[in-house]
């Protein structure tokens, strides 16, 4: 049995569900809200490049994935001037029921536009190249994920602990009220973190779909999940426990079905997440916090 | 007391009125009408939205496991209904079923609400602990769970493995239904009115203020969840009856939101709203909007622009964010429907002599 | 966080152990040839399937390694390295073209070379895309060959196909934006006129008193030597008595015929069951007019195909929509009504049909979907005629159902056959 | 001397290298009214939480009525952070959560209020007599419990009455005025048949007026309920008029302990409270 190719591709689907899982992460950071429609974004930014290739062939392939992205956060961001930024005010629960219907919204969409038909993601070059490294023969956005999914949460990382966006961002996430008194525009801070969201799921789909190339309105159902589940366990709101938890799960879900567990594979991820709640419930890289009394 | 008890009968003239209507369907519609499975679908995701709402709404335990507890629910019944001759045949693919007796109806649901009660029991030791979005998310995740043990083929013996299965009891009459489904919402709301509803509405106000007051938040927790799982259990059962059929990839988490859009459209905390809010949702996504998926053309032989497959989902989700965004109370918010308010509230419009008897405050 | 990786440790070991026992099963008998089957968690027809295929393989004295996946699972790698790993000498994947726009995408990236097999769902143009430009060598088995030149029904219903889509953008669009004729297009084609003729029969004899009922008897006596997909005669289950399935490879822009893979069918026509005293739908004398419901999936996992069976219906119906009973015309109308691919839409879906006065209904696309929809079209007396629901459980216990298609026993045996021989090569 | 009510013991509370409470020992007796004051922050609301079982002490041991209710040592990685004395005093852990010392008698009120907010006046009252409840669940759900029920709603109904508040009964709890929430809380506390009261600053954002009131109605009830009343207050003028005895402390520390008149003289008491503006 060849373990490393087991290795690399779970640490591939990892670091691309890094990407997505950093989206979650951040928006729970800022607004405790589980935006369950980021997967459903990410599918949406696949679909977007397909139909921008289709209908423009004359666009240059860095064109077309540039104008992608920026729709991809433009959508995010609409997302979230309309079914979020009305519901501020709102008890917490309103908003993620009104994540959900984005998201149903949003596959429904799809659904109607595609006609229920997968569709084939365009060619990428270069990530889209067969290599073999180290004897496991696949495309170069296998061997890339990780690494750029670690090179993108560094950066973050910096930005959030050395910019001054990043403070004003961790200072929204510690307390509404206070930062805007401190002349903190929330609106736009929240607004920033939902692009820096979804051009994250933009990259993650750029690089997920062009080895998983069929598209279809539920093909981010899956990723979704899974990166929603490596963001809890490597402790929501936490960027590198995202990365952390996301390559776990990668890494868990390939090495389970090399060991003969592949009827389990999404019982698996699951259960591991259950058992990290109630271990410790904040995740690995989770703050814990106490009600005041 | 007087005017309590004038709300009382209003109330309990507007349930027999409803009863009318029920039987009235049942023995005049033709039996191809729409009303009868829509009607089926409508008392079981009532009951499946009260459930929720008795969890979500009632207790502040934000929890997304329904359609795991329904999947158990309607595993057990419908497992334990086959009759004895047709078992061979419907697990066939793994020789025979393990279980060679049949149930009555009543002891089937009753054990399909106690088999999800158990689970829900032995879950929420563990899972109550949480808070919030975290219950949210390992209640979810449990769903997921088990529906991916119930489709291994290795418990094919026991639940036809990843096949689905027929032929057990399925009454068709909606009364049935409507019974059971009462019953069983009649005894939410008096459980919800009792001292055990106060505690739990208590619990959901304010946990530090409840836990204060000698509510014993654990012990209330898993009261409310297993309670809930139960009726969800009896729900499940109901589906696999109005369905005919179980299968495992039914109970998906998008069966879960679905029940909570019911719970938000009906208002969370409300049972009344609930339950219009089941009829509104089924009847609409599965009848009444159902033309949107077609294509049809004008006499002249034009093409309606749109309308096509898939169209129905769009529009309704649309109208779904529509209620999440500008009617965020729902239609009933926390209110309950009141047939004695409602004439009240139309004396004091029209400033005229009360009418008499049946007017409906829908 | 010690706890934790106490858990990780904990779950690393049991692995581990499993994967050992995993090894030593997979060690033994390495003899023959070797088959690597992937089917869909919780899925009748891609796991019924599967499963035959893989009774039928190791019959022939091979090894079979077979795995499900969850559902919405898009990135199959892990899986086909398993296909590696053993290394299988032939894959057999039976499932929706949703999955095989994936599953080949990957296959491609590990330079899978044993050949790749399905059941009649890849015969679709999302497979064509998949393989377009790979080195990938795609069988599947299906119903019908459009360039069977033996028959003339086929070659009229081929050309004739061909000419309405490209007529119409709609419908071209529907077909996935090409002309190619799927096997679940001629298949619905013949259910269509299957359920015109035994609507006739039945007019035949009871005039404009009839009903479904008297549909669903005609229907057992209903024969059609010509049909465009091979004779259609019922046996005592309901099902066409099918005793060859067409194997195509899947090349560029087009599949390629490969062979006839027949097996004996020794069925003989079925008797006309006892209805006893359901009544059924009568014939909507008033308006004139004669409902066939179209049971099928046009949204969901399975809308592809479910729309090329809707396609091929819609087509026949353009032919031949007209009915004379009584010395008066009916015109036959069709509604169609979505199940969108799921389960539990499939009793309210099938009673909108109900609902709408149908004398018979078409459908649908896919078996788990067709079987949650049995009992009620039972329950209303209407026969129900499947179209390409390959699954046994579809027609078996259902006196009301019937299918024009061969079963999954039948397709899984005839593609392990076939793989042998493939790779025996 | 009369029967002591509450003991608390070495009580310390530290969080990471904070230490919150540090030794705090204080006895109340039956009968009494004791404050806890001390500057902001001395941890008086911590204490109160500690005490209440809402925190885990660090370290110490608190009884109610001559049982022990809490009881708490260093652990973990807190052995090697306490700051704390007499580390090796307890070696038991025992703590209690809020709502078993709520069943033994001992009831709160919140600094910041706890009303349940979408419930009338009268249903927060009622809900406070669950935990006297002798139903289950089904007997509840059936209705078998009817005497009690009824009984539990005569109670709350003269409760409500002798506090007042009968004639607001029906209407929701947190659109009463300031002053009556208050009230309502306390009274919601009085319904769980308590020998000892504990209030959190019962009259933050009083003005005198409402104030003095408040200062009667606490005696009122002393009387009525024949209570024993732990207070941790701001407000002086309420402290001196009710209390009989009074603790102080500062940065967790016990600074003073003796009846009002003694505490007004005190200088280690003046000087904690100086250069703390009053409107703070």
């Amino acid at each position: 049995m060849n373990i490393l190719s087991y290795l690399i591709r779970g640490l591939a689907t990892g670091g691309q569900f890094a990407l997505v899982a950093i989206g979650y992460t951040m928006v729970y950071g800022i607004l405790k809200l589980i935006n369950f429609a980021h997967g459903e974004l990410f599918m949406v930014s696949g679909i977007l490049m397909i139909y921008i290739v289709a209908d423009f062939p004359m666009l240059p392939i860095w064109l077309a994935i540039f104008l992608m992205v920026v729709l991809t956060v433009f959508i995010g961001f609409l997302i979230e001037k309309f079914a979020y930024s009305p519901l501020r005010s709102a008890p917490r629960m309103s908003v993620m029921i009104s994540a959900i219907g984005v998201s149903y919204l949003l596959q429904n969409l799809v659904s109607y536009v595609t006609g229920g038909l997968s569709k084939q993601f365009p060619d990428i070059p270069v990530i889209g190249e067969s290599i073999r490294i180290f004897g496991v023969k696949d495309k170069l956005t296998v061997f890339l994920s990780p690494v750029i999914a670690l090179v993108l949460m560094v950066i973050l990382v910096w930005i959030i602990n050395h910019t001054k966006f990043g403070m004003s961002m961790r200072a929204v996430s510690k307390d509404f009220e206070t930062s805007q008194l401190m002349g903190i525009k929330i609106n736009r801070v929240i607004s920033i973190t939902f692009a820096i969201g979804a051009f994250l799921a933009a990259t993650g789909s750029i690089l997920y779909f062009a080895k998983n190339t069929g598209i279809n309105h539920l093909s981010g159902a899956n990723p979704g999940l899974k990166a929603f589940i490596a963001a809890v366990v490597g402790g929501i709101g936490s960027v590198p426990g995202a990365v952390v938890g996301a390559l776990i799960i990668g890494v868990v879900e390939s090495l389970a079905k090399a060991f003969g567990l592949a009827d389990f594979s999404d019982v698996i991820s699951f259960a591991l997440l259950i058992i990290i709640l109630v271990v410790k419930p904040t995740g690995i890289f989770g703050e814990k916090t106490t009600e005041k009394v | 007391m007087w005017n309590q008890n004038k709300r009382t009968i209003c109330n309990l003239l507007l349930v027999a009125a409803l009863i009318l209507t029920l039987v009235l369907i049942e023995l005049l519609a033709p039996s191809t009408s729409m009303w009868f499975s829509v009607l089926r679908k409508v008392c079981t995701f009532a009951l499946a939205a009260v459930s929720m709402n008795l969890l979500n709404g009632f207790t502040g335990l934000f929890s997304l496991g329904q359609a795991g507890f329904m999947l158990l629910g309607a595993y057990t019944y419908a497992i334990l209904t086959i009759p004895v001759d047709m078992r061979s045949n419907v697990f066939r693919n793994y020789g025979d079923s393990l279980i060679r007796f049949q149930m009555p109806l009543v002891p089937a649901l009753l054990l399909a609400g106690l088999i999800a009660a158990f689970f829900a029991f032995l879950i929420g030791l563990p899972v109550l602990r949480l808070k919030s979005d975290y219950l949210a998310i390992a209640t979810l995740g449990f769903a997921e769970i088990v529906r991916g043990l119930v489709q291994l083929q290795n418990f094919g013996p026991v639940t036809n493995g990843p096949d689905p299965i027929n032929m057990f009891t399925a009454p068709k009459n909606i009364l049935v239904y409507a019974a059971i489904s009462g019953i069983s919402i009649l005894i939410i709301v008096l459980i919800i009115n009792s001292t055990y509803g106060r505690a739990f509405k208590a619990i959901r106000d304010d946990e530090i203020a409840a836990e204060a007051m000698g509510i014993n938040l654990a012990h209330h927790k898993r009261l409310s969840f297993i309670i809930s799982s139960f009726f969800c259990g009896i729900a499940g059962a109901m589906m696999a009856m109005c369905n005919t059929s179980v299968s495992s990839v039914s109970f998906t988490s998008a069966m879960t939101y679905q029940i909570l859009l019911v719970v938000v459209i009906g208002g969370i905390g409300s049972i009344s709203g609930s339950i219009i809010a089941a009829f509104i949702f089924y009847a609409s996504s599965e009848w009444w909007l159902k033309f949107l998926d077609l294509e049809t053309y004008t006499d002249a032989g034009a093409k309606i622009p749109l309308l096509g497959p898939g169209f129905r989902m769009v529009v309704f989700s649309i109208l779904i964010m529509i209620i999440v965004l500008f009617f965020r109370q729902g239609i009933m918010g926390t209110r309950e429907i009141s047939v004695y308010d409602g004439i009240l509230r139309i004396k004091n419009l029209f400033m005229k002599k009360s009418v008499k008897g049946g007017v409906k405050d829908e | 966080m010690k706890k934790l990786i106490s858990v990780v440790m904990a779950l690393a070991m049991t692995m581990m152990l499993l994967a050992g026992c995993g090894a030593a099963a997979a060690g033994g008998g390495n003899e023959g040839l070797t088959a690597y089957v992937l089917a869909e968690k919780g899925d009748t027809y891609s796991l019924g399937l599967a499963n035959n295929f893989k009774t039928a393989f190791e019959a022939n004295g091979g090894t079979v390694v077979m795995e499900t996946f969850p559902t919405n699972t898009t990135n199959f790698s892990d899986y086909l390295q398993k296909a590696l790993d053993n290394r299988a000498d032939v894959i057999f994947a039976p499932n929706s073209t949703t999955v095989a726009a994936n599953l080949l995408a990957n296959a491609d990236d590990l330079g899978i070379e044993c050949p790749i097999m399905a059941g009649d769902t890849w015969e679709s143009s999302v497979i064509l895309d998949a393989v377009a430009g790979t080195d990938l060598e795609v069988y599947c088995s299906t119903f019908f060959d459009e360039s069977d030149s033996s028959s003339t029904s086929a070659k009229d219903f081929v050309s004739g196909f061909k000419g309405w889509l490209n007529a119409n953008a709609d419908y071209k669009e529907m077909n996935g934006g090409n002309d190619i004729v799927a096997a679940v297009s001629a298949l619905g084609f013949d259910a269509y006129n299957v359920a015109m003729t035994a609507i006739r029969a039945a007019a035949e004899e009871k005039g404009s008193g009839l009903t479904s009922i008297d549909v669903a008897n005609a229907l057992w006596a209903t024969s059609i030597d010509d049909a465009v997909t091979g004779k259609i005669q019922f046996d005592q289950n309901g099902d066409a008595i099918k005793d060859s399935a067409y194997i195509k490879k899947a090349g560029s822009g087009a599949f390629e015929f490969v062979k006839v893979q027949t097996s004996p069918n020794n069925a003989a026509q079925g008797k006309a069951v006892d209805y006893g005293s359901a009544t059924g739908v009568s014939l909507d004398t008033a308006n004139k007019k004669i409902v066939i419901g179209v049971y099928e999936p046009t949204s969901g996992n399975n809308a592809a195909g479910g729309k090329q069976e809707v396609l091929g219906i819609y087509y026949a119906n353009s032919l031949d929509d007209t009915i004379t009973i009584d010395g008066e015309d009916y015109k036959v109308e069709l509604y169609v009504s979505d199940n969108g691919s799921l389960e539990e839409n499939a009793v309210t879906a099938a009673s909108n049909i109900v609902g709408q006065g149908a004398l018979v209904s078409l459908g649908s696309y896919g078996s788990g979907v067709s079987i949650a929809a049995a009992q009620t079209f039972e329950d209303a007396g209407i026969p129900a005629i499947g179209v390409s629901c390959t699954n046994a459980s579809v027609t078996e216990g259902h006196n009301y159902y019937f299918r024009t298609c061969f079963l999954d026993p039948f397709q899984g045996s005839v593609m392990a056959q076939f793989a042998w021989e493939t790779a025996s090569k | 001397m009369s029967k002591n009510v509450l003991h608390v013991e070495n009580l310390t509370m530290q969080f990471g290298g904070v230490v919150a409470v540090d030794n705090l020992t204080m006895d109340v007796n039956e009968g009494e009214i004791v404050a806890l004051i001390g500057p902001n922050g001395a941890g008086k609301t911590t204490a109160f939480n500690a005490i209440t079982g809402v925190y885990e002490p660090t370290n110490g041991q608190v009884s109610f009525a001559g049982e022990k209710i809490i009881e708490n040592h260093p652990q973990g990685k807190m052995k090697k952070l306490y700051a704390g004395a007499n580390a090796d005093m307890y070696r038991h852990i025992l703590v209690k959560t809020p709502d078993e010392l709520t069943k033994l008698g001992m009831a709160r009120t919140f600094q910041n209020i706890r009303l349940f907010k979408s419930m009338t006046v009268f249903d927060n009252v009622l809900t406070a007599k669950h935990l006297r409840r002798t139903s289950n669940i089904f007997t509840a759900t059936l209705k078998l419990n009817r005497k009690e029920e009824a009984k539990m709603r005569r109670e709350t109904e003269e409760l409500l009455k002798l506090v007042d508040l009968y004639d607001v009964k029906d209407e929701i709890a947190t659109g009463l005025p300031y002053g009556k929430q208050r009230k309502l809380e306390i009274a919601r506390a009085l319904a769980t048949d308590p020998k000892l009261l504990l209030l959190d600053e019962p009259a933050a954002g009083m003005n005198p007026q409402e104030t003095e009131e408040l200062t009667k109605f606490i005696h009122y009830i002393r009387e009525k309920f024949n209570l024993t009343i732990l207070l941790i207050e701001h407000h002086m003028n309420l402290v001196m008029d009710i209390s009989d005895r009074i603790y102080v402390i500062d940065f967790g520390k016990e600074i003073a302990e003796g009846v009002p008149a003694e505490i007004q003289s005190n200088q280690k008491v003046i000087d904690a409270y100086l250069g703390v503006s009053e409107d703070e």
